[in-house]
């Protein structure tokens, strides 16, 4: 345990003058702000956002599903030919309530759904949901 | 605004204000109803729920493990703190305990996002009593342990890092290297922000002596953490019932005897400084070892059955979290109860701000640190 | 020479008093013009040194620099639907923002610009009262916020109001009676003290330094004068929301917040004239202006520098200031510059 | 002295003592009186049949932390507000998540929800699917509807 002691009692305004001293000597230094579209800091490795999945990998097994704690994510029937998916179900997305847990990509046993570092995304409200063909496309020809 | 209009006053000629729940200094979605006599405020009564999202019965209709990221959005400033909280009951009741190394790597975090916590809160309370600067200083240095966060585990508030028996991904030497540059750069810019506060003879003015809370009260109220080490009360949970390895730390803890808002602020600030010696101990001391408990293999994550009762807590940057579980023996809890230490702190509120002015009902209400997703879960 | 005479020359061919009488609006245009400009300059300097000091960039997206910013802002502004609250008293509510503006407008008007290179002297009004009629015109701003704020029938509207006058009345008597040390002190000199313009120039030695706590004193009424924090009880954003503009909105608003810049820079101007020795420097004939100016701009910055970095000061220590200090501060002054007039000789 | 019908030792490590309800407050003023003056938490729990009540009670000069637990069949506990101020909002919040009613407590409103909203969440029988919708009416206070249009 310590006590924490009051400050040593200043003279008045010397010390709002010194406070203000301290906040003026930030006029000479750098500004931290970044202009986003042109500058951009690069991400972390372990960054995560949009959801992919690989429809070659899926097998179908509805664990993503069951350990979405938001419900985001639907089993929607695809018909594509599959063999290690027999009973052709893939899941969706829905990124207006996705809080990117990283839950599905953790539990997925043949890491068929993983996050990337793609974040920028433009959607309207009544398509938040992601089909699982969306999911398998780069971002770009999604919003095409 | 509803309700700020003028209306008649009643008999003892006070008149009634709501403030909030939109309100520059309410932190969220705090609503007081106010009587005012003039400038002094006569009554308060705080109306909250205005965030109720009823995380515990979300939790109820989950699998243990999903329940992280309803954690993580409760005190939203501060997630890692939230989540030691909620494993180490979680843990307990599935009977299975992380790994050493998971353990120091959750002390560092912890106490990563009791900085970021509280330098939320000193840049909020500077803006609660009008300074505008220094909350722009705070947020650069937040947004340096939210940059080790995203370095981490991906994620710069909700970040769902821990898991049941470890940790989702592991700590790796640049992360070790950038705590370590964080936190040798962090003392300096912190002592110049405390600087910009504690010198002005305003803001020593705008919290000495206002907002006094006697030890006995705050008891009496269950209030916790570092407002009720301000009041001159050497308890912390990190102390008194250590979880994860903060019996080998060697750290102190900050208390004040002056019982009013500069002592808060004071016990705040000396927090940082502490939680930067437990970061620099611990960091160097993580032992090599798995990341994981092999127990929770990530496919049997929903598999996790528990039973039994277990309360736990922890010291989280507001105070004292708590969590009682209670599992049936099925894969989802059957009773999650969280004692939100925002909450209790919060209704204290009334007591301190009787008879204050309404500037001091802003600062005071600042001093307890509210964040609402944890008031009302 | 000055602005006037020389507009008066320039149509004396239609006569005398219609010559006056177009010289007098080409110059009132001109004040207004000049008026418009600084509050634009002040509030984007504001707002780039506020950037800067909270390690930001600040506009910089419309026009080189974000130069163009406040005009698009103003736009906005002007652009806005005003709503007007139902259970206002409908005059004062409407005419307590051009109250404001038009305070500020007079205060400028009233100043001593002094001097500018071929130009002459850009002052406006050359009246032997200036310095009366200038705090006549400091006066009109706090009527018109505090006619918002009852107007508005919004409880924060009114609460700020009120501390508003109590604002007021704090500081107005230890103002006046440092600026009584200043006509005192300059009375020595001058045959006629009130004119602003006498007052300024016999500062050889600037007053601000025989009569530093006149000064201080005089700096903290200004700066309370401008509401801005740590002054800003009237419209502390963090407790009544906005105070006495709380009901306003579009153009109404807009006429608030140019209120309170201008009065920044009007203020600045105003101690720089009384105690900084105005447009008095070197080669003063021909850059007396820029002078004035510079002094006033630094004393902008030690304002808004003040303004982000101190905390707002609670209405009842307020008070207790005025009364308690500042204007014992200020009698004391005034026998300093009593002992220093009739003593001294300075 | 009051008669404790069990006492147990839980997962974690905490002493763990059963009373009958109408005993309670009377066990809360003993313990208070032994020390333990800070009230954590009060946790109700539907078990179906019946409404556990768990109080954890903390011990700061000992270290101590304690659970107390009683049962009730018909949703009525007493209410320890005038033992501990603590309980106040404590036994608001599970008056109007879990539906105990608590005896003698001086402002039994409820904390989050509006006065208005029907049921009480926690209950192992709330229907979820029935969803409930927030306004505000002209004096500013909440009230719930399960009509969507009248909601936001």
């Amino acid at each position: 345990m310590i006590e924490v002691k009051e400050p040593k009692k200043e003279l008045p305004l010397i010390g709002t003058m010194k406070a203000m001293a301290v906040v003026a000597k930030h006029l000479f230094q750098k500004p931290v702000t970044v202009q986003y579209p042109e500058q951009k800091r690069e991400l972390p490795d372990r960054f995560r956002y949009r959801i992919f999945l690989s429809l070659d990998d899926c097998v179908g097994c509805t664990l993503c599903e069951q350990v979405c704690p938001n419900i985001s994510i639907h089993m929607q029937k695809v018909d594509r030919e599959n063999p290690r998916n027999k009973r052709k179900i893939y899941p969706d997305v829905n990124f207006g309530t996705c809080t990117v847990c990283r839950n599905c990509e953790e539990i997925c046993p043949t890491d068929a759904i993983y996050l990337t570092h793609v974040f920028e995304t433009a959607r309207t409200r009544n398509s938040f949901t992601y089909s699982p063909e969306e999911l398998s496309l780069p971002e770009d020809e999604v919003i095409k | 605004m509803m309700g700020s209009h003028i209306s008649k006053p009643d008999e003892h000629g006070w008149v009634e204000l709501n403030m909030g729940p939109q309100h520059p200094s309410t932190h969220g979605v705090l609503r007081l109803k106010v009587k005012l006599d003039g400038e002094i405020v006569k009554e308060v009564e705080p109306v909250i729920g205005y965030l109720h999202r009823n995380a515990e019965k979300i939790c109820e209709l989950d699998y243990y493990c999903d329940s992280m990221i309803y954690f993580d959005r409760m005190d939203y400033v501060g997630a890692m703190n939230m989540e030691v909280g909620y494993l180490e009951a979680a843990e307990k009741l599935l009977g299975i305990p992380p790994p050493e190394r998971v353990q120091w790597i959750r002390v560092v975090m912890a106490e990563l996002s009791r900085i970021a916590s509280h330098l939320v809160w000193a840049g909020a309370f500077g803006l609660d009593l009008g300074m505008l600067t220094p909350f722009f200083y705070c947020f650069v240095e937040r947004e340096k342990v939210l940059r080790i966060f995203v370095e981490a585990c991906g994620s710069r508030q909700e970040t769902n890092y821990m898991s049941i028996g470890g940790v989702y991904q592991d700590f790796n030497d640049k992360l070790v290297h950038d705590i370590l540059e964080f936190t040798e750069q962090f003392p300096k810019k912190l002592d110049d922000i405390f600087n910009a506060y504690v010198k002005n003879d305003i803001f020593i003015s705008r919290t000495k002596g206002i907002g006094i809370l006697e030890p006995e009260v705050a008891l009496d109220y269950g209030v916790t953490g570092p407002m009720l080490r301000a009041s001159g009360v050497d308890y912390d949970v990190r102390k008194a019932e250590p979880y994860l390895v903060y019996d080998k730390i060697n750290f102190d803890v900050p208390v004040s005897y002056k019982k009013d808002n500069l002592a808060r602020f004071l016990v705040r600030f000396e927090e940082m400084r502490q939680a930067i010696k437990i970061i620099n101990q611990a960091v160097k001391k993580i032992p090599d070892g798995p990341y994981f408990n092999p127990k929770a293999k990530k496919s049997l994550m929903i598999r996790l059955r528990g039973e039994g009762e277990v309360y736990a807590r922890t010291e989280s940057s507001k105070g004292e979290f708590g969590v009682y579980l209670v599992g049936d023996g099925g894969v989802k809890p059957y009773r999650v109860r969280v004692r939100s230490p925002s909450l209790k702190n919060l209704s204290v509120l009334p007591y301190l701000a009787k008879d204050q002015m309404i500037a001091d009902l802003v600062a005071i209400s600042g001093t307890i640190d509210l964040v609402f997703g944890e008031v009302d879960r | 020479m000055n602005v006037l005479t020389r507009l008066a020359d320039f149509f004396a061919a239609l006569g005398h008093y219609p010559a006056y009488i177009l010289a007098y609006l080409f110059e009132t245009l001109f004040l207004i013009v000049f008026v418009m400009v600084s509050l634009i300059a002040m509030i984007y300097i504001f707002r780039k040194y506020m950037a800067r000091l909270q390690l930001r960039i600040g506009p910089n997206r419309v026009g080189k620099f974000g130069t163009l910013q406040l005009i698009a802002d103003s736009l906005k502004l002007v652009g806005k639907e005003s709503i007007l609250p139902s259970g206002r008293d409908d005059l004062p509510y409407r005419i307590a923002p051009i109250i404001v503006f038009l305070g500020l407008v007079m205060g400028f008007a009233l100043l001593p610009y002094g001097p500018l290179y071929f130009i002459g002297s850009l002052t406006v009004t050359h009246s032997d009262v200036s310095l009366l009629l200038l705090f006549a015109a400091l006066a009109i701003m706090p009527i018109g916020e505090i006619l918002a704020g009852i107007s508005s029938r919004n409880k924060y509207a009114v609460v700020g109001a009120l501390r508003g006058v109590a604002k007021d009345v704090s500081f107005e008597i230890p103002m006046m009676i440092s600026v009584l040390a200043l006509v005192m002190m300059a009375s020595a000199k001058t045959a006629n003290p009130l004119n602003l313009t006498n007052l300024v120039e016999v500062q050889f030695i600037p007053y601000g330094i025989p009569q530093v706590i006149g000064l201080g004193v005089f700096f903290i009424a200004m700066v309370a004068r401008a509401s801005f924090s740590p002054f800003d009880m009237s419209e502390s954003d963090s407790e009544l929301v906005s105070g006495h503009s709380t009901e306003y909105t579009g153009m109404r608003f807009g006429m608030f917040y140019m209120g309170l810049f201008g009065s920044i820079f009007l203020s600045s101007l105003i101690v720089s004239l009384l105690y900084l020795g105005g447009y008095n420097g070197p080669y003063s004939g021909y850059a007396g202006f820029i002078f004035l100016i510079i002094k006033g701009l630094i004393l902008v910055l030690i304002s808004f520098t003040i303004w982000l970095s101190v905390p707002r000061i609670r209405i009842d220590k307020f008070v207790n200031m005025g009364w308690k200090y500042l204007l014992p501060a200020s009698i004391i002054n005034l026998i300093i510059a009593g002992v220093l007039t009739l003593g001294l000789g300075i | 002295m009051v008669e404790i019908l069990e006492e147990s030792t839980g997962k974690d490590g905490r002493r763990v003592l059963k009373v009958a309800k109408e005993d309670l407050v009377q066990l809360m003023k003993e313990l208070k009186g032994q020390g333990f003056v800070h009230l954590s938490l009060i946790t109700g729990i539907d078990r179906k049949d019946r409404l556990e009540v768990v109080y954890h009670l903390q011990n700061l000069e000992k270290n101590e932390y304690i659970a107390v637990k009683t049962e009730t069949l018909d949703e009525r506990v007493p209410s320890v507000t005038s033992v501990f101020t603590s309980a106040n909002w404590d036994e608001r919040e599970q008056y109007d998540l879990m539906g105990i009613v608590f005896e003698g407590h001086p402002n039994l409103k409820r904390l989050f929800l509006p006065e208005s909203w029907v049921g009480h969440p926690l209950r192992k029988n709330y229907d979820i699917s029935k969803v409930q919708y927030i306004n505000m009416d002209e004096n500013g206070e909440d009230y719930a509807t399960f009509d969507p249009g009248d909601g936001w």
